[in-house]
C-alpha cells in the first residue's frame, strides 16, 4: 500500500516536472529578447506581412491560449517546423534520440563497470596503490573537459578509427554483420569518452558510500555471525552503499546528459546533442526547443526510474 | 578439573596512530577466565576498555589494532594461529550482542534472512532452517511473524531480542554482550536481562556482560570485574565485591551509584578524570584520583594479587588490608 | 621572533599533514597570478598573427602557433583571466543564491522550506547544460550572459546540502538552548547556524569554481560565447573548428584543456583532505588490513605441558 | 496566597503525524492533560521512559512547541501564547540545562562567549565596561571551573564531559534564574562525575532558592535528589507525590512495576526480577 503510493507520487512528480519544463521552455522562447516573438518579424516587412506572420504563429492570441495550443501540439508530437530545413522537428528529434541511445548506453555500461570494479577495489585496498591510482584517475578525469578528451582521442586514433558520424558512407551493400561492425567502430570513441568522463563521479560516490557503510554497526554483527568476508562486503556493505549511490546517480544523469551533448557535437554523432549544437549555430529555435524538451524529459524519466529502484532497494521508503 | 571455557591471559591491545594522534594502549594486561554457565560482568566508565576487550576476543578490532597475549577457548590457544584463529571463533562457540542501536541490524534485509544467515551452514534443509528461525524467535519471546519484518518496523526492545536470537543461532557456548541493554527503557531492559539470565541457566550459556550500569551488572552476573583505564583492577564474586570492595576505585564507583531509595548524602563523585590512554604511566593509573594513594603508587604499577574476598585486586593499598591494620 | 618561528613551524606542519590542500592552493595561486598579470607576462597578443598557421613548437614559440598563427603560450596565459573570472563570478552568484535558499529553507522549515525545495528540486532534475544552452542561445552570445547563466543555474546542489546541514544544526542542543533563551532568529542564524556551515560553504565554493570553469568551456564549445573572448574554452573551440586534429597540430589543443584539467584538479585537491581526514578517523569494521597479533603468549610454557 | 513559581495547567501538546497510507493530516498527543506546580526552591523530578512526553513538556515551558490546550504560567503570568519579545522578558527567570554536553555547547564559541550569551540576549551589562566579563568569571568560579582564566578562552572540545556540563550550567546561572529545567542533565556523563553535577544543582537550590525541574529516566538518581516526583507514561501523569511516598508506596500499577524492575545494588535478595 505504502509502496504504491510512493510509486504514484513519483510518477506524478516526474510528469509535473516535465510539464513545468515545457512551460519554462515556452516562456523562454517567447519572452526573451531574442525569442520567437521578435524573430517572426522580417526586418523591413510590410505591416500586412507582420500581421500575417503574427497570425500564422498565433501571436495575436492571448498568451495563455498560446501556451495551451503549444502544449496540445506537443502532446501530439508536434514540435513545429525546423527553420533550417523546413521539415517537422518531431520526426527529426525522434530519429536523433534513437541515435543517442546506443552511444550513451554503451558509455554508461563502461562507466558503471569501471566504477564498481575500481570503487570496490579502492575501498578494499584502502590507502594502497589501487586506491590512490583509481582515485587519482577519477579526480583527473573529473576535471577533463569532454570536448578536449574527444579531440585527444580523435587525434590519437586519427589513422585507425573514424572520427565522426555513425556510418561509413562508402560502404556498399554491407551485410548485417559488416554494418554492425561499422557502427561499433564509429561508436567506440564517443562511448569511451562518455564512459570515462562519467566514470569519475560514479566511482568517487561509490567509494565514499561503501566506506560509510562499512563503518556501520551491522557490519560488526555480520562478521560476528562468522560470515565470510565476501558475503559481508557484498551482501551487507555494498547492498547498503547502493542506497546513497542511487540517490546521487539520478542527479549525475543530468551531468551526463551535458557530457553527451558535447561529445556528440565533437564526434558529429547524429544524436540529440549534435542536433542541439547545430540548432544553436543555425538559430533554429523550434529544433532547439524540441531537443531541449526531449533531453529534459529523458533525464527526468531516468531520475524517475532511479527513484523507483531506490524505493525497491530501501524497505524504509514509504513517503 | 576441566579447563575453563575461555581463558584470557595478559591481553594487550594497542591502536596504532591513524592520524596525528599518539599510539594508544587501550587494553592493558587483562586476564580473566569464564567457565560454562558463568556470568561475568565487566563494569567501568567510558574508555575503560570493556568493549575493546570483548571485540578483541572475536578479532573484530579495526586494522590498526595490535593484539598480544593468550586467548584460549576450550583449552585451545586461538591466538597462536594469529588473527585467523580468532576469526574461526565467530559463529562457532562465541557470539556477540552489541548495543541495541538501530544500526546493529542490517536495515535492508528481513529479520528471517538475517537469522538464517547466522546459522551454521550445511546439514539442514530449507524447511528445517525456517523451522529453526521460528524456534529462535520463540526462544527470545517473539512471534514467528517477526521473521518477515524489517528492522525499522520493530521497537527497540524487539530489535534487541532479534539481536540475541541472531547470537543464539550458531548455538554458542559463550555470549559476549556489549552494553546490550543500554539504549533500552527500564522496563524493557529488565525483560531483556531476565531473558539473558534465563538463557544462561537453561542453555548452560556463559556470558560476559560489559556495561557501565553497575546495579544492572550486579543483578545479572555472579562474577564482577572492574575495569579502569584498560586494566581489570578488581575481580571476584559479585556479592563479596559489593559488600567489601578492596580497590578504592571499585568502592568509589559503588559510592557514586545511587540505589533506589537512597538519599544524596550517601553519594560521592570521584574528582578528576581518567588518564589519556596514550600515556605511559609508571605507577597505578588511578593514583591521581585515589584518596588512598601514597608515594609508592606513583612509581610502582601494582600487580594483580589474590584478595581476601576470593578474587583478585591490583592495588598497593587495598581497602581490606587497611581495615585490618 | 621565536613566536613567529613557532607559528611558521606550525603552518608547515599543517601544510605537511594537508599535503593535497597545500598543493592545490599553490597551483591555484600560480593561475591566479597569471590571471592578474597575464597581459604583462604574455609575449604576444591574443589576436596577433606572428607566423604561419600551425607552426610547431620552437624556441621562439614554445607551445607553437594555432590555426590563426597566434602564439599558443600567450593565449594560454591570457585565457586564465576570463576562465577564472567566469569561475569566480558564476560561483559568487550561485553560492549566494544556493546558501541563502538553503539556510532560509533549513532554518525556517514549514511552508517556506516546502516552496523553496520544490523550486530547487525542479532545477536539480532539469539537466543544467541544455537549459544553459537554451537560455544563452535565446539571450545571445556574450561573456556576461555566460557568467550569469552559469551562476543562476548551478546553485541547486549547494542549496540542497546547505539546507540538509542547516536542518541538522537546527536540531543541535545549542540551538535549542538559544531558542529556549528567547534569542532572536537573526541572532541564532548569525551566531550559531552560519558558523557551523562555514566549512561546508567554503568546500562548495571551491568545487563550484571548478564546475563553472568547465561549464564555460562547454558553452564556448557550443558557440555560445563571443568568438572574440580569450578563454581556455574558446581556445579549445577554435582548435576544434580549425581542424587541428587532422592537421596533426596537437600543440594547439593540449595546453588549454590541460589548464582546465589542472585547475579543476587543484580545486578538488584543496577540499579533498578535509573529507578524507574525517573518513580516516572513522575506522572501517571491515577491511583488508587485519589487526596484528604480536608477541607470543607469555604463559605458553605452562600450557604446553 | 502567592502564585506558585511555575504552574502548568491541563497542558496538551500535539504533533502532526504524516502517514503514507492516508493523505489527511493527523495529530498525535505527546502530552495530554498534564498539571504541575513548582514552588520556589523545590527540586522536582519528572520521571518517565522514552515517549512519555517529558521532553515535550520541557520544550513547552520554553515556548519551543506550542500548547494545543491548557496554560503555563511563570510567577502567575501566562507565558504560552505570548509574543517573542514579551516572553523573552518573562522567561529570563527560567533557564534550560540540556542532556548532551557535547551537543549543548556551540563548538565554534569559547567558554566565555557561551556563558555570556544570555547576558547579550537579555541586554544585561554592556560590552565595553568589563561588567559582563566579571559576571562570567564569577559564575565560572562558582560552578567549580576555577580559576576562571584557565577556562574562559577554551573551546568545548577542549573540556571533559563533566566540565562541559558545568559550562552549560554556568550559562544558565549567569542570569540568576528562579527556575532551572534540567533535561537529563547527567545521563550522558560517567557515573563518577554525576554526583558532582547534581550536587552543584542542589547547592544552587539551597543557596539561591532556585527551583529545579529535572527530567530523567533514571529513577534512583531522581529519588536521591528530589523532594517530589512526577511519573509520566504515554503523555500523562500517572502518579505524583513526595519521593518517599512514590518510591515506597507507589499506587499506580505502572509506578509499581517501574519500582520493581529497577535494578538495586544493595538489595538483600539479589537476582533478576521476574516478570509476571
Amino acid at each position: 500500500m505504502g509502496r504504491w503510493l510512493y510509486v504514484c507520487r513519483r510518477v506524478v512528480g516526474a510528469l509535473l516536472t516535465i510539464i513545468a519544463a515545457t512551460i519554462l521552455d515556452f516562456f523562454l522562447f517567447r519572452a526573451a529578447p531574442g525569442g520567437i516573438s521578435n524573430l517572426a518579424f522580417v526586418p523591413g516587412g510590410s505591416p500586412q506581412l507582420k500581421e500575417a506572420l503574427r497570425h500564422e504563429f498565433g501571436l495575436d492570441q492571448p498568451v495563455l491560449s498560446q501556451l495551451l495550443h503549444y502544449l496540445q501540439a506537443l502532446l501530439h508530437g508536434n514540435f513545429g517546423i525546423s527553420y533550417s530545413n523546413r521539415q517537422p522537428v518531431g520526426p527529426q528529434v525522434a530519429e536523433a534520440f534513437m541515435h543517442t541511445l546506443p552511444m550513451v548506453g554503451l558509455g554508461l555500461l563502461i562507466a558503471v563497470l569501471l566504477a564498481f570494479t575500481t570503487g570496490i577495489a579502492a575501498v578494499w585496498f584502502r590507502g594502497g596503490a589501487v586506491d590512490h591510482l583509481s582515485r587519482g584517475a577519477a579526480l583527473v578525469l573529473f576535471g577533463i573537459p569532454a570536448q578536449w578528451l574527444a579531440m585527444m582521442f580523435i587525434f590519437a586514433f586519427r589513422d585507425s578509427l573514424p572520427s565522426g558520424g555513425m556510418h561509413d558512407p562508402f560502404l556498399i551493400a554491407p551485410s548485417f554483420l559488416e554494418e554492425a561492425q561499422d557502427l561499433l567502430r564509429h561508436m567506440i570513441l564517443p562511448s569511451l569518452t562518455f564512459g570515462l568522463t562519467t566514470y569519475a563521479t560514479f566511482m568517487l560516490i561509490l567509494r565514499t558510500s561503501l566506506i560509510e557503510a562499512l563503518s556501520e554497526d551491522y557490519i560488526v554483527t555480520a562478521q560476528a555471525k562468522g560470515l565470510p568476508v565476501r558475503t559481508v562486503l557484498l551482501r551487507h556493505g555494498l547492498r547498503n552503499a547502493l542506497l546513497p549511490v542511487a540517490t546521487v546517480l539520478g542527479l549525475a544523469i543530468g551531468t551526463a546528459a551535458a557530457g553527451a551533448i558535447i561529445i556528440e557535437a565533437a564526434f558529429s554523432w547524429p544524436g540529440l546533442g549534435d542536433a542541439m549544437a547545430k540548432a544553436v549555430s543555425q538559430h533554429d529555435y523550434p529544433m532547439l526547443s524540441g531537443t531541449f524538451i526531449v533531453i529534459t524529459a529523458s533525464v527526468v524519466l531516468v531520475n524517475l526510474a532511479v527513484d523507483l529502484v531506490y524505493g525497491w532497494l530501501d524497505p524504509r521508503v514509504r513517503l | 578439573m576441566n579447563p575453563p571455557l575461555l581463558e584470557v591471559a595478559g591481553l594487550d591491545v594497542f591502536y596504532a596512530p591513524l592520524d596525528e594522534e599518539p599510539r594508544r594502549h587501550i587494553v592493558r594486561d587483562v586476564s580473566f577466565s569464564v567457565s560454562t554457565g558463568q556470568r561475568l560482568g565487566l563494569v567501568g566508565e567510558s574508555g575503560a576498555g570493556k568493549s575493546t576487550t570483548l571485540y578483541a576476543l572475536l578479532g573484530l578490532l579495526p586494522g590498526n589494532a595490535e593484539i598480544s597475549g593468550r586467548i584460549a577457548f576450550e583449552g585451545v590457544d586461538v591466538l597462536a594461529a594469529g588473527h585467523s584463529g580468532l576469526v574461526a571463533l565467530r559463529g562457532h562457540g562465541i557470539a556477540l550482542v552489541t548495543q541495541s542501536a538501530m544500526n546493529a541490524l542490517n536495515p535492508v534485509h528481513r529479520i528471517g534472512r538475517q537469522l538464517r544467515e547466522a546459522m551454521p551452514s550445511g546439514g539442514r534443509g530449507r524447511a528445517a532452517r525456517r523451522a529453526r528461525v521460528d524456534e529462535l524467535l520463540d526462544r527470545v519471546g517473539l512471534p514467528p511473524s517477526v521473521a518477515r519484518r524489517y528492522p525499522h518496523e520493530l521497537s527497540g526492545g524487539m530489535r534487541q531480542r532479534v539481536a540475541i536470537a541472531i547470537a543464539l543461532a550458531s548455538e554458542p557456548k559463550l555470549l559476549l554482550a556489549d552494553e546490550a541493554t543500554t539504549a533500552l527503557d527500564t522496563v524493557v531492559q529488565a525483560r531483556v536481562v531476565e531473558l539473558l539470565h534465563e538463557l544462561c541457566t537453561e542453555l548452560d550459556l556463559a556470558i560476559v556482560f560489559a556495561s557501565h550500569h553497575l546495579a544492572l551488572v550486579a543483578q545479572l552476573c555472579d562474577t564482577l570485574a572492574t575495569m579502569y583505564a584498560g586494566r581489570i583492577v578488581e575481580l571476584g564474586p559479585t556479592e563479596q565485591i559489593r559488600d567489601e570492595p578492596q580497590h578504592p576505585y571499585t568502592r568509589l564507583l559503588f559510592e557514586a551509584t545511587p540505589d533506589l531509595g537512597e538519599r544524596k548524602e550517601h553519594l560521592r563523585s570521584i574528582p578528576g578524570a581518567p588518564p589519556p590512554l596514550s600515556d605511559v604511566l609508571p605507577g597505578c593509573s588511578f593514583e591521581p584520583r585515589c584518596p588512598r594513594a601514597v608515594e609508592g603508587c606513583r612509581v610502582r604499577n601494582p600487580a594483580v594479587e589474590p584478595a581476601s574476598h576470593g578474587g583478585e585486586v591490583a592495588c598497593l593499598r587495598p581497602e581490606r588490608v587497611e581495615a585490618h591494620g | 621572533m621565536s613566536a613567529i618561528a613557532a607559528r611558521a613551524r606550525a603552518t608547515l606542519r599543517l601544510a605537511n599533514r594537508r599535503r593535497a590542500t597545500t598543493i592545490g592552493i599553490l597551483i591555484l595561486s600560480v593561475f591566479a597570478f597569471l590571471a592578474v598579470f597575464g597581459p604583462l607576462i604574455a609575449p604576444y597578443g591574443a589576436h596577433e598573427q606572428v607566423g604561419r598557421p600551425f607552426e610547431p613548437p620552437s624556441s621562439a614559440h614554445p607551445f607553437g602557433l594555432d590555426g590563426g598563427g597566434v602564439d599558443v603560450l600567450s593565449l594560454v596565459i591570457l585565457g586564465a583571466r576570463v576562465s577564472l573570472l567566469v569561475g569566480i563570478v558564476a560561483t559568487a552568484v550561485s553560492i549566494v543564491i544556493g546558501a541563502g535558499v538553503g539556510i532560509v529553507a533549513g532554518y525556517f522549515g514549514g511552508l517556506v522550506d516546502g516552496v523553496l525545495m520544490r523550486i530547487t528540486d525542479f532545477f536539480l532534475v532539469v539537466p543544467v547544460l541544455p537549459l544553459m544552452v537554451v537560455v544563452a542561445a535565446v539571450w545571445g552570445p556574450s561573456l556576461f550572459h555566460v557568467m550569469i547563466v552559469i551562476g543562476a543555474l548551478l546553485w541547486t546542489p549547494v542549496a540542497r546540502v546547505v539546507r540538509a546541514q542547516a536542518l541538522a544544526v537546527r536540531e543541535r542542543g545549542f540551538v535549542r538552548r538559544a531558542r529556549a533563551m528567547g534569542a532572536s532568529s537573526g541572532r541564532i542564524m548569525w551566531v550559531h547556524v552560519l558558523p557551523q556551515l562555514r566549512g561546508l560553504i567554503l568546500t562548495n565554493t571551491v568545487l563550484m569554481i571548478a564546475q563553472a570553469i568547465m561549464a564555460e568551456a562547454a558553452l564556448a564549445f557550443l558557440g555560445l560565447e563571443s568568438a572574440q573572448v580569450v578563454s581556455w574554452g574558446t581556445q579549445i573551440s577554435h582548435a576544434f573548428s580549425s581542424a587541428s586534429m587532422s592537421a596533426g597540430a596537437w600543440w594547439a589543443i593540449v595546453p588549454a584543456g590541460l589548464c582546465i584539467a589542472i585547475v579543476v584538479l587543484a580545486c578538488n585537491l584543496v577540499v579533498i583532505d578535509s573529507g578524507e581526514a574525517r573518513a580516516r578517523r572513522r575506522p572501517l569494521h571491515l577491511s583488508r588490513r587485519r589487526p596484528r597479533v604480536t608477541a607470543q603468549p607469555k604463559a605458553l610454557e605452562e600450557q604446553v605441558s | 496566597m502567592s502564585a506558585p513559581l511555575l504552574a502548568i495547567r491541563e497542558a496538551r501538546i500535539e504533533y502532526p503525524v504524516r502517514k503514507a497510507s492516508s493523505l489527511r493530516r493527523r495529530t498525535q498527543r505527546a502530552v495530554d492533560d498534564v498539571s504541575l506546580e513548582l514552588g520556589a526552591g523545590e527540586f522536582v523530578a519528572i520521571v518517565g521512559e522514552s515517549g512519555s512526553g517529558k521532553t515535550s513538556l520541557a520544550n513547552a515551558i520554553f515556548g519551543l512547541v506550542p500548547l494545543a490546550a491548557g496554560e503555563i504560567s511563570l510567577r502567575g503570568e501566562r507565558i504560552d501564547h505570548l509574543s517573542a519579545r514579551r516572553a523573552r522578558r518573562l522567561r529570563r527567570g527560567a533557564q534550560m540545562v540540556l542532556q548532551d554536553p557535547y551537543d549543548s555547547l556551540d563548538p565554534t564559541l569559547t567558554v566565555a562567549e557561551i556563558v555570556a550569551e544570555p547576558l547579550i540576549v537579555y541586554g544585561i551589562g554592556s560590552r565595553g565596561d568589563g561588567s559582563r566579563e566579571r559576571l562570567v568569571d564569577e559564575v565560572l568560579e562558582s560552578v567549580g571551573l576555577s580559576p576562571a582564566t584557565d577556562f574562559r578562552d577554551r573551546h568545548p572540545h577542549q573540556l571533559s564531559g563533566g566540565q562541559r556540563q558545568r559550562v552549560g550550567i554556568a550559562a544558565c546561572l549567569v542570569v540568576t534564574p528562579d527556575l532551572l529545567v534540567a533535561d537529563e542533565p547527567v545521563s550522558m556523563l560517567d557515573v563518577s562525575v554525576r554526583a558532582g553535577i547534581l550536587d552543584l544543582l542542589d547547592r544552587q537550590r539551597q543557596e539561591s532558592e532556585t527551583a529545579i525541574l529535572m527530567i530523567t529516566h533514571d529513577l534512583p538518581t531522581a529519588a536521591a535528589y528530589c523532594d517530589r516526583m512526577v511519573v509520566m507514561k504515554d503523555g500523562a501523569v500517572v502518579e505524583q507525590g513526595p519521593v518517599a511516598q512514590v518510591v515506597e508506596n507507589p499506587r499506580d500499577p505502572y509506578t509499581v512495576e517501574l519500582m520493581r524492575v529497577t535494578p538495586r545494588l544493595r538489595q538483600e535478595t539479589r537476582g533478576v526480577a521476574r516478570m509476571p
